[in-house]
């Protein structure tokens, strides 16, 4: 197992260095942090050459690309070169909203997911069987940003001018109330709830199909039968049986999906105003700010590795089948 | 899944249906003890008929289908026909979904955009199918050091989160119907080959595989005779769920500018631009929702169908 | 002795064990078949017989280069077919061919029997000369109605199915025909039938059989010649009344000494030969005579210089230092 | 989405813009542009559709328009600014400004003279002097990446004998001057905040912690940023405080949040309904008037078949602008007409010659006649060809923005029925567009807007040395690559003339050629929007709308209502 960690680790090398090498040569190619400055009148062709040169964008690409590795090996991930910003304190914040997005959104849909699929596999053809999967097969139809849209409508506008309210019934963009000070729990709840919703309904959708498939094949399942006829009670049967072993596929995905959240909620954070990853990454994008995406990239290509590991490991520890060499 | 957790290429549910392929003959004899003298499409298309959902949306889905290809048919004006005195007239006797804000029939828009939304999604599914196909059957069927290239790059387009790598390609490429059908199926193969490889390792040691190679079959006859059909049960339970996927995503595109490019109309870019007229002019942003909600839903109560349909297991739950 | 048909010498296959953290290298092998030699001449039935695991399967894979060699050289009517490729190798098909053991995995479930049996025909642009008569034709031969081609594999039980394998086999008309344990996994009813059915197909092709078992009494029922397999390595070779009365290895006398005797007098009476311990892993087989371990004959001697398989008594070589002759303990009832 | 930012920068670039919005909802609200007085209104929240990413006013952050708007037009004292009007005058900074009949302006040499109001103190206590004049010079010049040196680098030096009168000394004369040291985009640094020097690269990036504005910024990071009052400010104490900026930079959830209260003001990008859905709500009030950015259909003249001047003549006869204003702009701004002048607008000095394009207007039975009398034959597909060669054009703008790609669809249809068939081709901006699309004449027709400039010269735009080359590094802005050597010429001479009243004529001779030629199709001024809620601002916001000083300009003078 440690040679197999081991052996993972290091193969995510040349795929971490593939991958910047790519996307270095992707952005330069479509964006350049001179453009918009470029198509700024005010801004002369003499200035344009002066801040060309301070910011070694006329060096050639390799050279550049090997400059940022560099000091991104060193541990030094610079400064942005549009906002001239330091990179790592950008990512630290990024990161951390878009977590608290993500992991509150995996908390309500692990819980609900988890929760619905059990009782719909026990109550499997009953009434709350077939809605609730009709309604997880919603859930993982529902266009994004539709519904993200028409939530905001709802609960910002429709129901606010309902009951003739001075606030909205919820607020409909960032993170808490502007002007807030210190941390008001109930206006960082409140300030969750349509994001969250927005993102637990796809989650909570995939893991109750998850743990549902699971639970049948273990109700199923010959041992299950054993325990009962060894005279358990139907809760211990449940519960000491039946959901570890439905449940341990599920665990390695959301292990995988918390890894995959780094990268940023794109669509989410953008309608919501939440300053995390996603929002990070279109507007360095934009700007061509290739200083910003590629240690952008690096930090979220690792997340997904190392959690893909994690992920694994877990699945190894859960599942004694498994065995990796 | 279509957003946001969905970039993060998440090993689809079709990566647990390696299991179905690993047992194909045993299993299929199983299924065979009901169903003397049918081919494996007759078992799975009987299989699916028990599925109504999957059959109800099958049928809306060719519906849809028909409507799209005979678009100049069905529509009751030109997608790009403008009555520029009948801006944003809401649902009713003329235009019976409205107008958008050049005057133009969302219905006949929405037909036409239908036609290029399910271009897309079929497009898309099937090339990936194809890329995802081969480059499955290939590490799985040679293994060796090719197995791992091929899936290490596999790992590479994963690790890097799904709306990113396609924001990045689309920007390279550009928003025709085309680029964005290119970049899509780019960028949709890796579960499907990881999923095809899966099943090849292991028919790899079937003795059928040994049985025509003895014969004098070449590899690419095996490949495609012999270990191709025996795969074929999750490869297309996972294409059918591409095209889903295809159309979601297409429609992200759009909403993040990155999509197939106006005048063209798609479900994702009407829906994209008429955003801000969600409370002004409700039908331009309810309508193509609605059509993109049905499509997808439809696609995967069927791929679900199919799922069921493929998996022997399932004749051991009573139905 | 004519020209034989098939010649092995010195077959060697051995399958890495690989670790490794970044780069996998082999740090072990499995010698599955190491040296192994033999002739098989037109028209015989030659038997290689062993417990599971001992390089019998592998034998057979080599034989028709399903499998590349390591070591040593295959010759077919004089000509090396060692290292053929290609085209060659496509011809070589025509000659050999293999039935396998499980015919419920080596029959293709998403093919219909007449595609099964027609396949070889397919691959070597026989199927437009004929191909749906030579179908129904084969069919016939080995026992089924032309109306099975239209179905499936799995719509037929063991029997009918290693029938179908056969059918395949004999499509190419070929000359040696590798049986890898032909009915080892079908009931005991069926098993005659199968044999019978292959007994019947030599004589009227006039087929040569490389025949795999474990079960000696099937051996002695069908083979002429007799090869004994232990741990990748042949102890002995010997006609088959040779081998079954006169034994000179003391693993062949272990494996004759079990063999089940239908008369329960007999039974009783007969003194059985029992190894002791468990078959060495092949990853790491013992020094010298890799049967030293569980010889109940072995000495120093065996420990320390490996015995040749080299001629005993007329025709009848045996890998022993303590080979010779001995009189079997219990007349057999053949 | 993405062109938000391109569109926010020119807007920027307003040098001068006319006070002529209009106002919708419920009540007319009071322009009075002085204003404030600290009657301590509370609390107030902004919206802004882009965020500053960053605050350093020199380098390239500077480029966003809504780093100024949003923080250092409050933070920072300008030594001149922009009137309503469009007119320039001095800020309280100064005691006066610098004119010729005071003496404060010399011609030969130039020099400019900067008289500080002695009153002016930053937040810490100290006096503004003109030692903060000399640095903001120096650090213009000096700073890594700095992006406005235009004007500073024909400034020798800065006579700082006085601290309260700066004497800023030019090479040669610079019309321009008040955009030094102020204007749209300029401000007066604080010396003393820079120890370090004049190179203030990497240096305020996050944080601008001194202020001779009317507002302190006290903080400021990716949910929000907040001004509270400068109690050492020495001009009229400013109502609301603290004022904090959030960014709502989905322009749908921008407006949801001005509808539901979350916040009170916000400037947007005008989109077809966004009157509409402003007015379903009746505490929502707006301003709107054209700026002075101008859309037009721009032509590549260096490429067949848009060098034929024929088949120019025949695109504007099969180019409906009515529709375009009537349907895009209209229901935005009701009183939008089309222009018709070739490099001005009407609002920005007296350039304008609002006559010249008027004579086009949508016929399609003119267009196709020129076409046939130039050899077009009309082909059964419905598309005119000449030598075999359809004329089919291709259409580029950029992406994401819904009223230029209406305008592609609408236009399509128009020319259609003309014979002539559009492709459209988006790009992205600023890249590609603006640094390989237009600049290299990859294009046929192209849709963007320029920018009227108080200083009515347009040889930038225009003359044959501007046409982009490899020699000039494509960094030349005549995209239409039009060289008429006689025009070129005129400009030139218009160049070198500052006495308005004989500039006038040598400009309108300019517009003469672009007409004469058919260079481009001019289609309307741009409208610009700024919408609050009544029950929470009172006046005068909105004054500003139309400047390149933008909704939020005269934040301290706002009141309760």
């Amino acid at each position: 197992m440690g040679q197999y960690i081991a052996r993972r680790a290091l193969v995510s090398i040349p795929v971490l260095l593939i991958a910047s090498i790519s996307v270095f040569a992707i952005v330069k190619a479509t964006a350049s942090p001179v453009a918009a400055i470029r198509s700024n009148p005010r801004v002369s062709q003499a200035a344009i050459e002066k801040y060309t040169h301070d910011l070694g964008l006329d060096k050639p690409p390799p050279e550049q690309y090997l400059t940022w590795l560099g000091n991104f090996i060193r541990g030094k991930w610079g400064t942005s070169i549009v906002t001239g910003r330091p990179v790592g304190p950008d990512i630290r914040d990024g990161l951390f909203n878009t977590m608290i997005l993500g992991i509150t959104s995996f908390l309500v849909s692990i819980v609900l997911g988890v929760g619905v699929g059990i009782f719909s596999a026990v109550r499997q053809y009953s009434f709350f069987d077939y809605l609730s999967t009709g309604s997880a097969f919603l859930g993982l139809s529902i266009p994004v940003f539709w519904f993200a849209l028409i939530l905001q409508i709802v609960f910002g506008l429709y129901l606010t001018n309902w009951f003739h309210l001075a606030t909205p019934v919820l607020p409909t963009a960032g993170m808490f109330s502007p002007g807030a000070t210190g941390i008001d729990l109930i206006d960082r709840i409140r300030h969750l709830i349509l994001p969250v919703t927005v993102l637990s309904v796809q989650i909570v959708a995939l893991y109750s199909r998850y743990t549902r498939a699971g639970m049948l094949d273990v109700l199923h399942s010959d041992y299950l039968r054993t325990a009962r006829a060894k005279g358990l009670n139907e809760r211990t049967v449940m519960m000491r049986h039946a959901m570890r072993n439905a449940l341990t596929p599920l665990v390695s995905v959301a292990a995988i999906d918390v890894g995959a959240l780094a990268g940023g909620l794109i669509v989410t954070e953008t309608i919501f105003s939440w300053p995390g990853m996603g929002v990070l990454f279109i507007s360095a994008m934009e700007n061509g700010d290739y200083s910003v995406v590629l240690t952008w990239m690096m930090i979220v290509v690792a997340f997904v590795i190392v959690f893909n590991l994690i992920a694994d490991i877990l699945y190894a520890v859960l599942d004694p089948r498994i065995r990796y060499d | 899944m279509t957003d946001d957790i969905k970039s993060a290429h998440h090993p689809e549910i079709g990566e647990l249906e390696i299991a179905a392929a690993e047992l194909p003959d045993d299993t299929l004899a199983r299924m065979g003890l009901d169903a003397v003298g049918a081919s494996q499409w007759r078992i799975v298309w009987r299989r699916l008929l028990r599925h109504r959902l999957a059959i109800a949306s099958f049928g809306i889905l060719v519906l849809l289908g028909v409507i799209a290809v005979f678009a100049n048919v069905f529509a009751p004006h030109g997608y790009a026909t403008q009555y520029l005195s009948q801006q944003l007239r809401s649902p009713g006797a003329g235009h019976w979904l409205g107008t958008d804000t050049l005057g133009r029939d969302e219905l006949s828009r929405l037909i036409y955009g239908g036609r290029i939304s399910l271009a897309v999604g079929f497009g898309v599914a099937l090339s990936a199918g194809v890329i995802g196909t081969i480059v499955g059957s290939l590490a799985g069927f040679y293994g060796g050091r090719l197995d791992t290239l091929l899936m290490r790059v596999t790992d590479l387009f994963l690790s890097i989160p799904l709306l990113v790598i396609l924001i990045v390609a689309a920007t390279l490429l550009g928003g025709s119907v085309l680029d964005i059908v290119i970049v899509l199926s780019i960028f949709f193969w890796m579960p499907l080959a990881r999923i095809v490889r899966g099943s090849f390792l292991s028919l790899r040691e079937k003795e059928f595989v040994e049985a025509a190679r003895s014969v004098g079959a070449s590899n690419f006859r095996i490949i495609v005779r012999h270990m191709l059909p025996n795969a074929i049960g999750p490869i297309i339970v996972n294409v059918t769920l591409a095209v889903a996927e295809a159309i979601l995503i297409e429609s992200v595109l759009s909403f993040l500018g990155f999509g197939i490019q106006p005048p063209t109309p798609t479900w994702g870019n009407m829906l994209a631009e008429s955003r801000d007229l969600a409370t002004t002019a409700p039908w331009l942003v309810w309508f193509p929702g609605l059509c993109i909600l049905l499509t997808v839903l439809c696609v995967n109560f069927l791929g679900d169908g199919l799922r069921d349909a493929f998996d022997p297991t399932q004749d051991l739950i009573k139905r | 002795m004519t020209e034989p048909l098939l010649r092995a010498d010195g077959l060697v296959k051995h399958f890495p064990v690989l670790r490794g953290v970044v780069f996998r290298r082999a740090v072990a092998e499995v010698h599955a078949v190491d040296g192994v030699s033999f002739e098989i001449a037109p028209g015989e039935t030659f038997g290689v017989v062993g417990e599971s695991g001992c390089g019998k399967t592998t034998v057979a894979r080599l034989v028709m280069r399903l499998v590349d060699l390591d070591d040593g050289t295959l010759t077919s009517d004089g000509e090396d077919i060692t290292r053929v490729r290609g085209e060659a190798l496509r011809k070589l098909r025509l000659k050999m061919q293999i039935i396998f053991q499980d015919p419920f995995a080596s029959l293709n479930p998403r093919m219909t029997v007449g595609d099964i049996v027609g396949e070889p025909l397919h691959i070597h642009n026989m199927w437009k000369d004929g191909g749906p008569r030579r179908v129904r034709e084969l069919l016939d031969l080995v026992g089924l109605a032309a109306e099975h081609a239209e179905r499936y594999p799995h719509e037929f039980s063991g029997g009918q199915r290693q029938r179908i394998g056969i059918a395949r086999a004999l499509a190419l008309h070929p000359k040696l025909v590798v049986c890898d344990e032909p009915v080892s996994a079908l009931d005991v009813s069926m098993r005659a039938q199968i044999l019978n059915l292959l007994k019947h197909l030599q004589e009227e092709f006039g087929l040569t059989y490389l025949f795999i078992s474990h079960d000696l009494s099937v051996v002695r029922q069908v083979c002429d010649r007799v090869a004994v397999m232990y741990l990748g390595q042949v102890v002995e070779v010997a006609e088959r009344d040779a081998l079954f009365d006169r034994a000179l290895h003391p693993y062949t006398q272990a494996l004759i000494s079990a063999i089940p005797i239908p008369d329960p007098e007999l039974e009783r009476k007969r003194r059985r030969i029992v190894l002791q311990g468990d078959v060495p892993s092949p990853q790491d087989p013992p020094r010298a005579c890799r049967f030293h371990t569980r010889c109940f004959k072995a000495q120093e001697i065996c420990e320390q210089i490996e015995p040749e398989l080299e001629q005993r008594c007329d025709d009848h070589p045996a890998a022993c230092h303590f080979a010779e002759p001995r009189a079997p303990v219990v007349e057999s009832p053949a | 989405m993405r062109t938000l930012r391109f569109v926010a920068v020119v807007a920027s670039l307003l040098l001068v813009a006319v006070a002529c919005g209009k106002e919708g909802g419920p009540s007319a609200s009071n322009n009075a542009v002085t204003g404030g007085g600290g009657q301590n209104a509370g609390p107030l929240v902004l919206g802004a559709e882009q965020f500053p990413e960053c605050l350093n006013p020199i380098d390239s952050c500077a480029n966003a328009s809504w780093e100024d708007w949003a923080v250092v037009d409050h933070v920072l004292e300008k030594a001149m600014t922009i009137t309503p009007q469009g007119t320039f005058e001095a800020t309280p900074l100064l005691t006066e400004a610098p004119t010729l009949a005071n003496g404060d302006l010399t011609q030969n040499p130039f020099s400019v003279k900067y008289k500080i109001n002695p009153k002016a103190v930053w937040d810490d206590g100290t006096p503004v002097t003109s030692k903060d004049f000399e640095f903001t010079w120096q650090a213009h010049m000096k700073t890594k990446g700095s992006i406005f040196t235009t004007g500073y680098d024909k400034i020798t030096s800065v006579d700082t004998t006085d601290p309260h009168t700066a004497i800023v000394h030019y090479s040669q004369i610079y019309a321009d001057w008040p955009d030094n040291f102020g204007g749209n985009t300029d401000y007066v640094l604080k010396a003393a905040a820079f120890p370090k020097g004049p190179d203030i690269s990497g240096q305020v990036q996050t944080n601008i912690p001194f202020s001779d504005g009317p507002y302190k910024l006290t903080s400021f990071n990716k949910n929000e940023l907040v001004l509270t009052a400068n109690d050492k400010w020495w001009g009229p104490k400013p109502n609301f405080s603290p004022v904090t900026v959030v960014p709502r930079t989905d322009s749908n959830t921008e407006v949801t949040s001005l509808l539901s209260g979350e916040v009170s003001a916000i400037y947007p990008q005008p989109s077809v309904t966004l009157a509409q859905r402003l007015k379903s709500n009746p505490k929502v009030k707006y301003r709107v008037g054209g700026g002075s950015s101008y859309e037009g259909v721009w032509l590549n003249l260096a490429k067949a078949p848009l060098n034929d001047i024929k088949v120019r003549e025949a695109l504007f006869w099969a180019t409906d602008r009515e529709a375009v204003v009537n349907t895009i702009i209209k229901p935005s701004d009701p009183d939008a007409a089309v222009l018709n002048c070739a490099g001005w607008v009407p609002n920005v000095g007296p350039w304008c010659d609002n006559t010249q394009f008027a004579n086009f207007h949508y016929d399609p039975n003119q267009a196709k006649s020129i076409l046939t009398a130039d050899g077009y034959k009309l082909g059964s597909d419905g598309i005119f060809a000449k030598n075999g060669q359809r004329l089919s054009l291709t259409f580029s703008t950029t992406t994401g923005n819904k009223g230029r790609e209406d305008t592609e669809a609408l236009l399509k249809e128009k020319w259609k029925a003309a014979g002539i068939e559009m492709v459209v081709k988006n790009y992205n901006s600023p890249s590609p567009i603006f640094t390989d699309i237009l600049p290299k004449g990859n294009f046929q027709v192209a849709e963007y807007a320029q920018v009227a400039s108080p200083d009515p010269g347009v040889t930038s735009i225009y003359a044959c040395d501007q046409i982009p080359s490899a020699a000039n590094q494509y960094a030349g802005q005549n995209f239409s690559f039009w060289c008429n050597q006689q025009a070129t010429n005129v400009m030139k001479q218009s160049d070198l003339q500052l006495d308005p009243a004989k500039r006038l004529p040598l400009i309108k001779q300019v517009g003469a050629f672009v007409r004469q030629d058919l260079v481009w199709l001019p289609l309307y001024q741009k409208p610009l929007i700024t919408a609050w809620r009544t029950d929470k601002i009172g006046g005068p916001i909105g004054a500003y709308n139309e400047t390149g000083l933008g909704g939020f300009y005269n934040l301290y003078a706002w009141t309760k209502p």
